[in-house]
C-alpha cells in the first residue's frame, strides 16, 4: 500500500514522525485486537512508522494521564473517564476515533433476585470496579431518580466471585470479559455451565446512563503541530485496517492478539476461546452500522448528558460543566477512513457474529 | 539417719565448645546434710560456680547423680527447696530494690501486706532500708550484691547457695552479714553451700570446707573446722581458728603455690 | 546440626499441618461460610467469621498443586510453573535491588537520628508517616518522572528501577527504625568504656553500637526483605511493568471465578519468592551469630 | 530512663514538639515551590495549597472515610499484635512451635496485599469490611511477631538463672522477666506494626469490598484526574498514621525500662 | 614540683533522683602524685566507683576542680593518660578473650602484629593463655575479672584507675596478681588509684590508703604506709605491715563499728 509521503495529509514542510507510542488502558486482549492486529500484519509500517510501541496498562498508570504527562502520543480510554479528567486538570485532550461505538457494559445478577431494571437497584448491593468505571451505573440511576446513596456499591474484585458467592446482588461486567468468565463456570445446580438465561441482565447500552467507551485520544495542543496530526492520520488508519481485518477475520485477529500477549508481552491472558468470545463482542461493539470510529453527536451528547447527571456515594459530579468543543473531533478519522477508502477498503458496516462456545474455564 | 541436704555421687560437667569438650568440673562427691555449712574454695576457674549451678538444677549434670533432699535436683528447684545467690546481682533493671527483693515472694504468691512486711524486714538486714525505692543503676556495686542477698534469704530456704555473695562488700558490712548469716542458718536450721575466696571467711563460718582445684575441676580435700556452734569475734581470735585457716591455706596451696611460682 | 535438621522437619509439619488443616476445613466446614448476626432476608449481612469452603473460596490443595503444571492460558503455553518461575526471578532481582537501596537509605537514616537527638524527633514522626502514603498515591509520580528522566536521555531510567525504588520505600523503614533502637541498645558500662578510650562517634559505632545492634538489625533486616518483596509485586501492578510476579498475580487474578485454582500459582510463587529473600537473611543471621551469645534458644 | 553522660546530648522537651513541625513546613514548603514555583513536579502531583482547598471543601466525607479506615486499621492492629504476641510467646518457649510457626509466619510476611485480599474477600465475603480487617490484622502481625519473638529471646543468662532458681512457671518468668525484657522489641514492633496496618487496611480498599474508605477515594479520584482531591485523601490517611504513631509512642514512653546495669 | 596524676579539690558529685538529690560525694581533696599508688577504702556506697568515674571522666563533677596531669579531666581521657578496669568485667560478649583484650590498643591503631605480640603477653600476665579464644560467656567470674583487668593494663598508661579489681580472685591469683601489678607499676612508671575492700592488700599495695565515710561520700583520713618500695612476700609477714593494718582498721571502723552494733 502508499507509503507515508503519498497521504498527502501535509504540506510536507515537517519531518514525518516515524516513532510512536500508545497506551491502552488494560492488558493485552481482544479487546485491543485491532491495535496488535495493526502490528502484526506491518499495517503501521505500511503508513510509515518505523516503531511503535503498545503499551499495556493494567495498574494505576492512567492512560489520559500518561498523554497528558507525555509519556505517550496516543491512548485508548473511556470518554467519561477523560471528560473527567479534563475538567479537573483543565488539560486538553482531543477524542480523535470512537472505536467503540456502543457501551459494554453490564449489570448481571441471578434470576429472581429481582434486578431486572435500573429502578430495581434501590436498596440493593451493587458490583462495580469502582475507579471511573461507576459513572454509567450513577448517571442510569440518575436518570432513574435514585441517589447514588440509595444503594450500597461493592468494590469488585478482578474476578466475578463477588456475584457468584452473592456478596453482591448485581455485579458489573463487559460483554466481552466477565460475562464470559460467569459464563464459564459450572453451574453446581445443574452440572453444566452457567447460561445467559440463569440471569437478568441490565445492559447500559439500553439505558440513559450509556455512555461511549474506548476511543483514541490525543493530544489538543500538539494537533496543531502538522507533524503530529499527519502522524494521527497515519496511525488511524494503521488501526483502522488493523479493526477491519478484526472485522473480517475474528478469529485469526484473537489469536493474533492471544499470541502477541503471550509472547511479546510476557503476559497471561485469558484463554484462546475467551479471546475469541471477546473478540466478537468487541466487533458487536465497533461495528454498529455507521462507518468506523467517527464520534456520533447524539452519543456523545448522551455521554455528556449523564456525566453531568452523574454522581457518585461522595456526591461528587463527574463533571459539572459542558467539556470544550476540542474534546472530540471527526477530522483526522474522516481523512484516514477517506483515503481507505480511496484505497478500496469497507470502513463501515455492521459486523455478522460468529457462534463461540465457551468451555469450563476459558481454556 | 540424718537427711542429706545435698548429695553428689561422681558428679562431672562437661561444656562442649568448638575446640573440644572443657571438663569443668570431674568426679565431685559431695554430701552437705541439713542445717550444715559448707564452703567451696579453691582457684578461679576450678568449678565452684558450676558446682553452684549444677545443685541449683541451672545446668544439667553430665555425670553422676545429684540429690537434693533426697530428690532429683530438678525437683528440688521446682519445689522451691533452695534459695539462690548468683556471682554476678542478677537484679532486674526495671525493677526497685523492693521489688527485686519481692520477686520470689511474689512469684510464689505471697499475700501484698506480708510481702511488704517481708521485704522491709530484709532491706534492714542487708542495711538498704533507706534504698528500696531506688533502681538498680542508682546502687554502688555492694549494694547491688546486698540486693541480690536479701533476694536470696527471702523465702527462708532450707538450703542457701551462695556465690561469693560478701565478695563486694567492705569489712564491717562483710562482717556483720556474715554474722547475720550464721544466725540466720541456725535459727532455720538451713544447710548453706557457700562459695568464697576468703580463707578465714570459709572458716570462721563453716563446719567444713571443700577445697578445690583445677584443669579439670574436683574436689581435692574436705576438711572439717570442728568449730562450735558460736561464731562471734572471740572466735576470730582464737587459736583453734588460725590453725584451721593455715590447715586450709596448706590444703589449697599445695600445688597452686608452684604453679603461681613458675611464672 | 542436629538442631537445624530438626528445625527443618518442624517446619515442614508445620506446613503439612496448614494443608491439612486446609482440607479438613474444606471437607467439614459450613460451604457458605459461619455468619453471625446475619439480619434475615438481608443477604450479606452479618459478619463471617468462618469462610466459606466452595471450590472457589479453597481449591482443593491438590487442584492448585495440578494447575501448576497445566498450560498457562491455554493453547501451546508451558505449564503454569515455568511462566511463574521464569517472573519470579525477574522479580527477585529487582527486589535485591530494592532491599539494598532501603537497607542502605533506613542504615543511613537510623545513623542520623541515633547521632543527633533533635533528627529523631524531627524525621522519626515523618519516617513513620511515610508509610501511610499508599503506593497508588506516588507510583505513577515515580513512573512519570522515571520514564521523563529516561526520554532526556542522559540517565537511563528502566521501568524495573521505578519498582525497585518503590520495593525500597518500603523496605528502609523498618530498618531505619530497627537501626535506631539497635544503636541505643548497648549496656551502659560498655558505653563507659569506649568512653574511657575516648573512642570517636565511628569507632564506638563500629566497635560497640553496631554489633549490639545485631539483634535488632536482624528482624529489621527480614522485615525488609519481605516488605521489598510485597512492594515490589505492588509496584510492578501499580505501574503496570511487564514480566514480573505481580503483573502475573492479577492477570490470573481475574481468572478467578472460572479456573480458582489458577491465581493460586502466581500467589505460592510470590510467597517462594518471599522465603527466598528471608531465607538470604536468615543466613546473615546465621553469619552474625557471635553478636547474639547469650540469646535464649529454649 | 536515666541519662548518662554518654547519651546523645538531649536537647530541651519543647524541641520534640518543635522539631517535627519544622521539619514538616520544610517539605511543605519545598513542596509548594517545586509545584507551584517552579512548576517541576509532574502532574499527579498537586500543590499542597490545593490540597488543602479540597480537604477543607471535602471534609465532611473524607472525614467519614477516614473513620472507616481507621477503624479497620485500629482492629486489624489490635487483632494482629494480640495474635502475634501470642504466638510469638508460643514460639519462644517452644522450640516445635517455633519450627512449625517460622516458615508460616515467613510465608504469611510475603504474600502481597494484591493476592491476599481477593482471596480473603472470596473467603469472608466482599460486601463485609472483615477482609480489609483481617488484611490490616496479617500486616501488622508479621512486625510485631519478628519483633517480639526476637525480644522475647533477650533475657540476660543471669536473669534467666534467677527466674529458674525461683522455680518461676513459665507464664511467670514471661510475666516478670521475658516480657520486659521483649517490650522494647514490641515496641519497635508496634511502631512499623501501626502504619503498615493503616496502609495494609487502605490499600486492601483496592481490591474489593465495599465502596468506602479512604483507599478507594485515593484509587477513585486519582485515576480520573482529580489528584488534589486524592491527595486530600491521603492526607486524610496520613493524619491516621499520624495518630496511630502518637500512640504507640505514647505507648512506649509509658512502658520505656531502665537499662541493665 | 612533682607532677600531679591526679589533682582533685573541693570535688562533689550529687544524682538527682526522683526522691530528690543524692549526695554520692562532698568536699573531696585528693591529690595523687605521678607514680604513687593510693589505694581507696570505705564501706560499701561511700563514693569509691563514683570517684573513680569522674577521675575517669565518666561522670562530670557537680562541684570542685579536678585535673589530671594537670589538664581538665576530659582532656585527659581524650589523651588516653590512664586505664581503666571497673567493678564488673563489662566484657563485649562478641568478642573473644584476645578481641576483649585488644579492643584498646585495635581503638588507638596498633598494628596487627605487634598487637597480638601484646596481647599473648597480657594474657600470659593473667593466666589466661589457654582461653585466649574463648568467649566470656564460657569463663568463671574471675576470669572475666581478670580479662578485663588485662585490658585495662594493655596500653601501659601513666595512670591506672582499678575498682576492686581482684574482688573475684583466689588469694593465690590475687597475691599473685598484686605482685605483678606492683611491677608493672614501678617499672612504668604509673600512678595507680585503686579500690579495695581489703585492708592488708591496700596497705600492702599503697604507698597512702585513703579511706572514705558515706553519706554523704567523702574523705575522712588519709595514711601514708611509710613502707618501702619492695612488695614481697617478707613484708606480709613484717611488723610495720601488721601496724600499718590496724591503722587503716581503726581509721574505718571509727564510725561503723558502732553503726554495725547499733543493729
Ligand atoms: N558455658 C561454658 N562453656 C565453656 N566453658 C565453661 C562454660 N562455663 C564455665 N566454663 C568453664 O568451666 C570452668 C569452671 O568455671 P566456674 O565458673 O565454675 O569457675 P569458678 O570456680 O566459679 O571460678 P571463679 O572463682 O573465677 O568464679 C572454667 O574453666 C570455665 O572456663
Ligand atoms: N546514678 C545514680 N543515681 C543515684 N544515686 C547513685 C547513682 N550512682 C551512684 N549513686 C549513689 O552514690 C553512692 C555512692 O556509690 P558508689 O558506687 O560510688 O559506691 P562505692 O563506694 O563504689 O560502693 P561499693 O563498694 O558498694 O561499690 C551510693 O549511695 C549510690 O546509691
Ligand atoms: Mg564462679
Ligand atoms: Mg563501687
Amino acid at each position: 500500500s502508499a507509503p507515508a509521503e503519498d497521504t498527502g495529509s501535509a504540506s510536507g514542510d515537517f519531518e514525518p514522525i516515524t516513532d510512536i507510542s500508545l497506551q491502552l488502558q488494560w492488558l493485552p486482549q481482544a479487546q485491543f485486537a485491532g491495535y496488535y492486529v495493526a502490528l502484526d500484519k506491518g499495517y503501521f509500517e505500511d503508513e510509515g512508522f518505523d516503531n511503535v510501541d503498545i503499551i499495556p496498562s493494567g495498574g494505576d498508570i492512567v492512560p489520559q494521564d500518561a498523554l497528558v504527562a507525555g509519556d505517550v502520543d496516543f491512548a485508548v480510554a473511556w470518554v467519561p473517564k477523560v471528560l473527567g479528567t479534563l475538567e479537573a486538570t483543565g488539560a486538553e485532550l482531543t477524542d480523535i476515533a470512537q472505536v467503540f461505538q456502543k457501551s459494554g457494559t453490564l449489570q448481571v445478577s441471578f434470576k429472581g433476585d429481582g434486578v431486572a431494571d435500573v429502578a430495581d437497584f434501590e436498596g440493593k448491593r451493587i458490583g462495580s470496579w469502582g475507579f471511573g468505571n461507576e459513572w454509567e451505573i450513577f448517571a442510569a440511576m440518575a436518570a432513574d431518580g435514585l441517589d447514588a446513596s440509595s444503594v450500597s456499591i461493592t468494590t469488585q474484585d478482578f474476578s466475578m466471585n463477588a456475584l457468584l458467592d452473592g456478596d453482591v446482588d448485581a455485579a458489573q461486567a463487559m460483554t466481552y470479559n466477565e460475562w464470559a468468565q460467569i459464563l464459564e463456570v459450572v453451574n453446581p445446580a445443574t452440572g453444566k455451565l452457567y447460561q445467559p438465561g440463569d440471569f437478568d441482565v441490565v445492559s447500559y447500552e439500553d439505558t440513559e446512563g450509556a455512555m461511549l467507551q474506548d476511543a483514541i485520544w490525543a493530544d489538543t495542543a500538539r494537533l496543531d503541530d502538522p507533524a503530529y496530526a499527519d502522524a494521527a492520520v497515519r496511525f488511524l488508519k494503521a488501526v483502522t485496517k488493523g479493526w477491519i481485518f478484526a472485522r473480517d477475520n475474528p478469529e485469526e485477529a484473537a489469536s493474533i492478539t492471544y499470541d502477541a500477549a503471550v509472547n511479546a508481552e510476557a503476559a497471561f491472558p485469558v484463554g484462546p476461546v475467551h479471546q475469541t468470545w471477546q473478540m466478537n463482542e468487541v466487533n458487536k461493539l465497533i461495528w454498529a452500522g455507521g462507518d468506523f470510529g467517527l464520534v456520533d453527536q447524539a452519543a456523545w451528547d448522551k455521554t455528556v448528558a449523564g456525566a453531568l447527571a452523574a454522581v457518585n456515594q461522595d456526591g461528587i459530579n463527574l463533571i459539572s460543566g459542558e467539556p470544550a468543543d476540542s474534546a472530540y473531533s471527526n477530522e483526522y478519522i474522516k481523512k484516514a477512513l477517506e483515503e481507505l477508502a480511496a484505497e478500496g477498503m469497507t470502513v463501515g458496516g455492521e459486523y455478522t457474529p460468529i457462534d463461540v462456545v465457551l468451555t469450563e474455564g476459558g481454556q | 539417719m540424718i537427711e542429706l541436704a545435698v548429695n553428689a555421687r561422681g558428679v562431672g560437667k562437661t561444656f562442649p565448645t568448638k575446640d573440644g569438650d572443657v571438663v569443668a568440673l570431674t568426679e565431685v562427691e559431695l554430701t552437705v546434710e541439713a542445717g550444715e555449712f559448707v564452703s567451696l574454695i579453691g582457684p578461679s576457674g576450678c568449678g565452684k560456680s558450676t558446682l553452684l549451678r549444677l545443685i541449683a538444677d541451672l545446668d544439667p549434670a553430665s555425670t553422676g547423680t545429684l540429690e537434693i533432699f533426697g530428690k532429683p535436683a530438678s525437683q528440688a528447684r521446682v519445689d522451691q527447696d533452695y534459695g539462690i545467690a548468683f556471682q554476678q546481682a542478677g537484679l532486674l533493671p526495671w525493677r526497685t530494690v523492693a521489688g527485686n527483693i519481692a520477686l520470689p515472694l511474689e512469684l510464689h504468691g505471697m499475700a501484698k501486706p506480708a510481702r511488704a512486711a517481708r521485704v522491709a524486714e530484709l532491706a534492714e538486714l542487708v542495711g538498704l532500708t533507706e534504698f528500696v525505692d531506688r533502681y538498680p543503676d542508682q546502687l554502688s556495686g555492694g549494694m547491688q550484691q546486698r540486693v541480690a542477698i536479701a533476694r536470696a534469704l527471702a523465702e527462708q530456704p532450707r538450703l542457701l547457695l551462695m556465690d561469693e555473695p560478701f565478695g563486694a562488700l567492705d569489712e564491717m558490712t562483710r562482717e556483720y552479714l556474715q554474722g547475720e548469716l550464721t544466725r540466720i542458718a541456725a535459727e532455720t536450721g538451713a544447710a548453706v553451700v557457700f562459695v568464697t575466696h576468703s580463707i578465714p571467711e570459709a572458716v570462721f563460718l563453716s563446719d567444713r570446707v571443700v577445697v578445690m582445684s583445677p584443669r579439670p575441676g574436683r574436689i581435692t580435700e574436705i576438711l572439717s573446722t570442728g568449730l562450735d556452734d558460736i561464731r562471734d569475734e572471740a572466735l576470730r581470735e582464737s587459736p583453734e581458728y588460725f590453725e584451721r585457716v593455715t590447715a586450709v591455706r596448706e590444703a589449697l596451696h599445695g600445688i597452686p603455690v608452684e604453679r603461681a611460682n613458675e611464672r | 546440626m542436629t538442631r537445624q535438621r530438626a528445625g527443618i522437619a518442624w517446619g515442614a509439619l508445620g506446613v503439612l499441618a496448614v494443608m491439612a488443616l486446609w482440607e479438613l476445613y474444606k471437607a467439614l466446614g459450613p460451604a457458605e461460610g459461619f455468619v453471625v448476626g446475619a439480619i434475615a432476608g438481608k443477604t450479606g449481612s452479618g459478619v463471617m467469621l468462618l469462610p466459606r469452603t466452595n471450590d472457589r473460596a479453597m481449591p482443593h490443595i491438590w487442584d492448585m498443586v495440578a494447575r501448576l503444571f497445566q498450560s498457562t492460558s491455554g493453547g501451546d503455553t508451558p505449564p503454569l510453573i515455568v511462566p511463574v518461575v521464569t517472573a519470579c526471578l525477574t522479580t527477585l532481582g529487582i527486589v535485591a535491588v530494592g532491599w539494598l537501596i532501603g537497607v542502605t537509605v533506613g542504615l543511613l537514616l537510623g545513623l542520623v537520628m541515633q547521632r543527633w537527638r533533635l533528627a529523631e524527633w524531627g524525621l522519626l514522626p515523618w519516617i513513620v508517616v511515610s508509610q501511610t502514603v499508599p503506593l497508588i498515591a506516588f507510583a505513577p509520580i515515580l513512573a512519570s518522572i522515571g520514564s521523563q528522566v529516561d526520554r532526556a536521555g542522559s540517565i537511563p531510567w528502566p521501568q524495573w528501577l521505578s519498582v525497585a525504588i518503590i520495593a525500597s520505600y518500603l523496605a528502609f523503614f523498618p530498618v531505619a527504625v530497627g537501626v535506631l533502637r539497635g544503636l541505643e541498645a548497648p549496656d551502659r558500662i560498655h558505653l563507659d568504656l569506649m568512653r574511657t578510650y575516648a573512642a570517636g562517634y565511628w569507632q564506638t559505632l563500629l566497635s560497640l553500637r553496631l554489633p549490639a545492634a545485631v539483634p535488632h538489625l536482624l528482624p529489621a533486616l527480614r522485615l525488609a526483605a519481605a516488605s521489598a518483596v510485597v512492594g515490589a509485586v505492588v509496584a510492578e501492578v501499580s505501574i503496570g511493568m511487564r514480566g514480573g510476579i505481580g503483573r502475573m498475580l492479577i492477570q490470573l487474578a481475574g481468572q478467578g471465578s472460572s479456573d480458582p485454582a489458577a491465581p493460586w500459582g502466581p500467589t505460592f510463587g510470590s510467597i517462594a519468592l518471599g522465603l527466598v529473600a528471608a531465607g538470604t537473611v536468615a543466613l546473615i543471621g546465621f553469619g552474625l551469630r557471635n553478636y547474639r551469645r547469650g540469646e535464649a534458644t529454649s | 530512663m536515666t541519662t548518662t553522660s554518654n547519651a546523645v546530648r538531649t536537647p530541651p522537651v519543647w524541641v520534640r514538639v518543635v522539631a517535627p513541625i519544622t521539619v514538616g513546613v520544610v517539605i511543605l514548603v519545598i513542596w509548594i515551590v517545586a509545584v507551584d514555583v517552579v512548576k517541576a513536579a509532574p502532574r499527579a502531583l498537586p500543590s499542597p495549597i490545593a490540597i488543602t482547598n479540597e480537604f477543607v471543601l471535602r471534609s465532611g466525607i473524607i472525614v467519614e472515610d477516614m473513620g472507616i479506615t481507621a477503624s479497620n486499621a485500629l482492629i486489624g492492629l489490635v487483632a494482629g499484635a494480640i495474635v502475634a504476641i501470642v504466638l510469638a510467646a508460643l514460639a519462644a518457649t517452644s522450640r516445635p512451635v517455633d519450627g512449625m510457626l517460622a516458615p508460616l509466619v515467613a510465608a504469611i510476611a510475603v504474600v502481597p496485599i494484591v493476592a491476599l485480599t481477593p482471596i480473603l474477600n472470596t473467603m469472608f465475603g466482599a460486601s463485609s469490611q472483615f477482609g480489609r480487617q483481617s488484611v490490616a490484622a496479617i500486616a501488622a502481625f508479621v512486625p510485631v511477631f519478628v519483633n517480639v519473638l526476637r525480644g522475647l529471646r533477650q533475657t540476660r543468662p543471669v536473669h534467666r538463672d534467677v527466674l529458674r532458681s525461683s522455680a518461676a512457671t513459665g507464664l511467670q518468668t514471661f510475666r516478670v522477666l521475658t516480657l520486659p525484657t521483649a517490650l522494647p522489641y514490641l515496641m519497635s514492633g508496634l511502631r512499623i506494626a501501626s502504619s503498615i496496618a493503616v496502609i495494609a487496611a487502605l490499600v486492601a480498599e483496592y481490591f474489593g469490598g465495599p465502596a468506602d474508605g479512604i483507599g478507594t477515594a485515593i484509587a477513585t479520584y486519582a485515576k480520573s484526574g482529580r489528584a488534589s482531591l486524592a491527595f486530600a485523601y491521603v492526607a486524610g490517611g496520613i493524619a491516621i498514621g499520624l495518630v496511630f504513631f502518637l500512640v504507640t509512642s505514647l505507648l512506649e514512653w509509658l512502658v520505656s525500662r531502665r537499662k541493665p546495669v
